[in-house]
């Protein structure tokens, strides 16, 4: 019987080494997998890459900074032009003690799905002209010009859904979906965080959001409520 | 002290919109927008997120799976969808979205657009502003006229790191309504007790007159 | 009041005119447009582009040959090798009187979403070192080698789905998805044949298979059963 | 008559798989594996046309929305679910199915796989085997030994054009059991009743016999 559940975040991430890269779903507070967040601020692995929209915003992953276990991000939104309060990302940041690699969102999303997907890369408009087309290739298609992005995969996938079964099929909750799914397909490893786990078939097929194949470790756990305030 | 609040600035992006249009909006002011649709007309707004056909703002009964894309938690409208951010963006680079509402720091007269990165802060991030630039069928940015050191935000070229080259089609300021042509910039309306010799002086860029020149109906 | 609903599949087809490329959604009998392919026939467009994922294997396609309406098809099953009685396109294909061209099943439906996502193109390891190279770029990433796919779509795509509201949003039943969801996103006029209507709302926003934005036309019809014996 | 019928070779296939692999079926005789294995094993079947987990095939109460690759109607396990076919590819082609059984008209010494065209018909179709053979991380080739005329598909080089090149991991025939191996094919078991030599004089490329050569147990 194919059995993916474990007993506790802690338990799930129990191989996580230093140096992995790691991606994390969520966008601010929808679909965060908050509770592995913290079993990974607990473990204490240092040197992470980690990959995630956001960091700051009202998701935890800003509590790694408090050890300095980041050694590189990348993400579409970690640095503020406002005068508000800096996260402690953004003083590591300014002080040049972490790395950060900034991406159009959509690029982002799309690279990692052409990792998942087995594609080579990504050909996009979005950056042409501006600072994200630096030291990337150009590819003029019928006579307009595509950026090439690379594919972006990790070592692990911190995902959350809303609800899970053993055999790791995975239901979302309205806008919890955002990267998960796509992280899912994108990782050697993927550990999911769900509210609940259920018995298999009570996930109805149509709403399979991530299906098993993708999900290799499933934990349940209490929600932590997280909010950004702009 | 002439020029519109910001309330002003998104009541007059609301009258560009129609029904059946999806429109998504900006972080900021442009999210003040949704406070001003026409009533009874169906527009569905798009969140990054993966939300299309979402309603007002709402701080009642916090739900974190329901937020827009400043993290706001908002209603849902019947005939709403949820999706993933991979479908969320290929609907914006696709074409799909027929109006994004962008906030600017600064606009060039052939619609280059910068609202992402403040040198003087060396700080900034992209989110979805360059997939918006780029994919909306139309881009409008609502933005004060001049900064608060009244630097004009609409100059011949951008200053700051750009978020899309020839992006713009619309700008709405607190001082004007000004159309980016292939010919160049061209004023079509003024917020009231301002004239066109007053916003060129606020505008770094040469401005054409329309014809149709008008104030602002509000 | 958006209201996306047409009386029949003849007013929703109103403006199909001849030399129109068309893609169909459906895969054998699942999720396929009957309604709308019989509505084209008694249209009587001729020198259409068609874009199906099969033609003569239980779908209705292959009566649009019998006025000879498509001038070409691009199909990832449409001649089989077996001695199987021949479809009529089988007969004209053989006869040179229409055009076929055949693509990998996944980057077919890839070149259709690379299309509705605004991407360049597709860069697929399927198809290298095969027939299915010939005439197409080669681009090397990272030592690899990739074929550079084009974008593929439509003037109209014909699509099916289980249930729809005034405003377009789609839902699918089963295996009746395929490639309906990434054709609505890949031509200019959308048009789905549905076996309800319901109201906005009815369908519940997380089981919305295609969001309304994609779609331009609702016609409710009985589904006509169709099936494909090997 | 020496050799396996299509239901035996099925049958090996089979024994191939583990628990919660995920296994896509072609069209034709590794359809047959389905209903070979191993009992209480949660094997997860995969259809291009959006099915993850169906289970045996089922003649009654035909669903036109139910079907497999062929066609033919199936039956759901619990856990299963549905998806699209932009989803259902990059399953397939970004390396998520453990094993694709296909059936084969060619296979050369290297694995080059060739079963979608036959020349003297002048025809054939792609479907989904030309992702199959490059995106499957294993991929079993079931097929009879030799073609009607009794000539070996098993080959120097394919005459055939291929499905795709150095795919093949394992070719399941009614008289072997053959491993591609960087240096070879491998000849690993053979039918009841046949011995190596019986199989190599039906064999065009040049087999290696494994060490541990054995009779198939079925």
């Amino acid at each position: 019987m194919i059995d993916k559940t474990f007993a506790s975040p802690d338990d799930a991430l129990h191989d996580v080494a230093d140096g992995a890269t790691i991606m994390f779903g969520g966008f601010v507070s929808a679909g965060t997998p908050s509770n592995l967040i913290l079993a990974l601020q607990r473990r204490g692995t240092r040197g992470i890459t980690g990959i995630a929209n956001n960091i700051g915003l009202g998701d935890l992953l800003d509590v790694l900074c408090e050890k300095r276990q980041l050694a590189k991000f990348v993400a579409t939104f970690a640095i503020r032009a406002s005068g508000a309060r800096k996260s402690l990302f953004e003083e590591q940041y300014a002080r040049g003690e972490v790395a950060l690699e900034l991406v159009p969102q959509g690029t982002f999303v799309e690279r990692i799905r052409a990792a998942g997907a087995g594609l080579g890369g990504v050909l996009t408009r979005t950056g042409l002209g501006t600072m994200a087309e630096e030291g990337k290739r150009i590819i003029n298609i019928d006579g307009a010009d595509y950026l090439l992005e690379l594919p972006l995969r990790a070592d692990f996938a911190f995902i959350k859904a809303h609800r899970a079964d053993r055999m790791g099929n995975l239901a979302y909750r309205m806008a919890g979906r955002n990267f998960n799914p796509a992280m899912a397909t994108a990782a050697d490893v993927v550990i999911a965080e769900v509210e609940q786990v259920v018995e298999p078939g009570e996930i109805d097929p149509e709403s399979v959001g991530t299906p098993g194949v993708y999900v290799d470790r499933v934990v349940r756990c209490d929600p932590v409520p997280v909010r950004w305030y702009g | 002290m002439a020029g519109l609040s910001r309330e002003l600035i998104a009541l007059r992006v609301a009258r560009e919109l129609r029904e059946g249009m999806v429109v998504n909006l900006g972080i900021g002011l442009p999210t003040l927008v949704s406070s001003f649709l026409p009533p009874g007309a169906e527009i569905l707004l798009q969140a990054e997120d993966g939300i299309l056909g979402y309603g007002a703002i709402s701080e009642q009964d916090f739900d974190p799976d329901l937020i827009n894309a400043g993290g706001q938690p908002v209603t849902l409208l019947p005939g709403a969808s949820f999706f993933d951010s991979a479908a969320s963006f290929a609907m914006i680079r696709g074409g799909h979205v027929d109006v994004a509402v962008l906030g600017g720091l600064e606009v060039s007269e052939r619609g280059d657009l910068a609202n992402w990165y403040l040198p003087e802060r060396g700080g900034g991030s992209i989110g979805g502003a360059m997939d918006l630039a780029c994919g909306a069928r139309r881009v409008i940015v609502a933005m004060t006229h001049t900064a608060r050191d009244e630097r004009p935000r609409i100059r011949r070229r951008c200053a700051y790191p750009l978020t899309a080259p020839a992006c713009v089609d619309l700008i709405v300021t607190d001082l004007a309504v000004i159309e980016v042509r292939p010919e160049g910039l061209l004023l079509t309306e003024v917020a009231p007790g301002v004239d066109a010799a007053f916003v060129q002086a606020r505008t770094e860029a040469e401005l054409r007159l329309s014809p149709g020149l008008r104030q602002m109906d509000l």
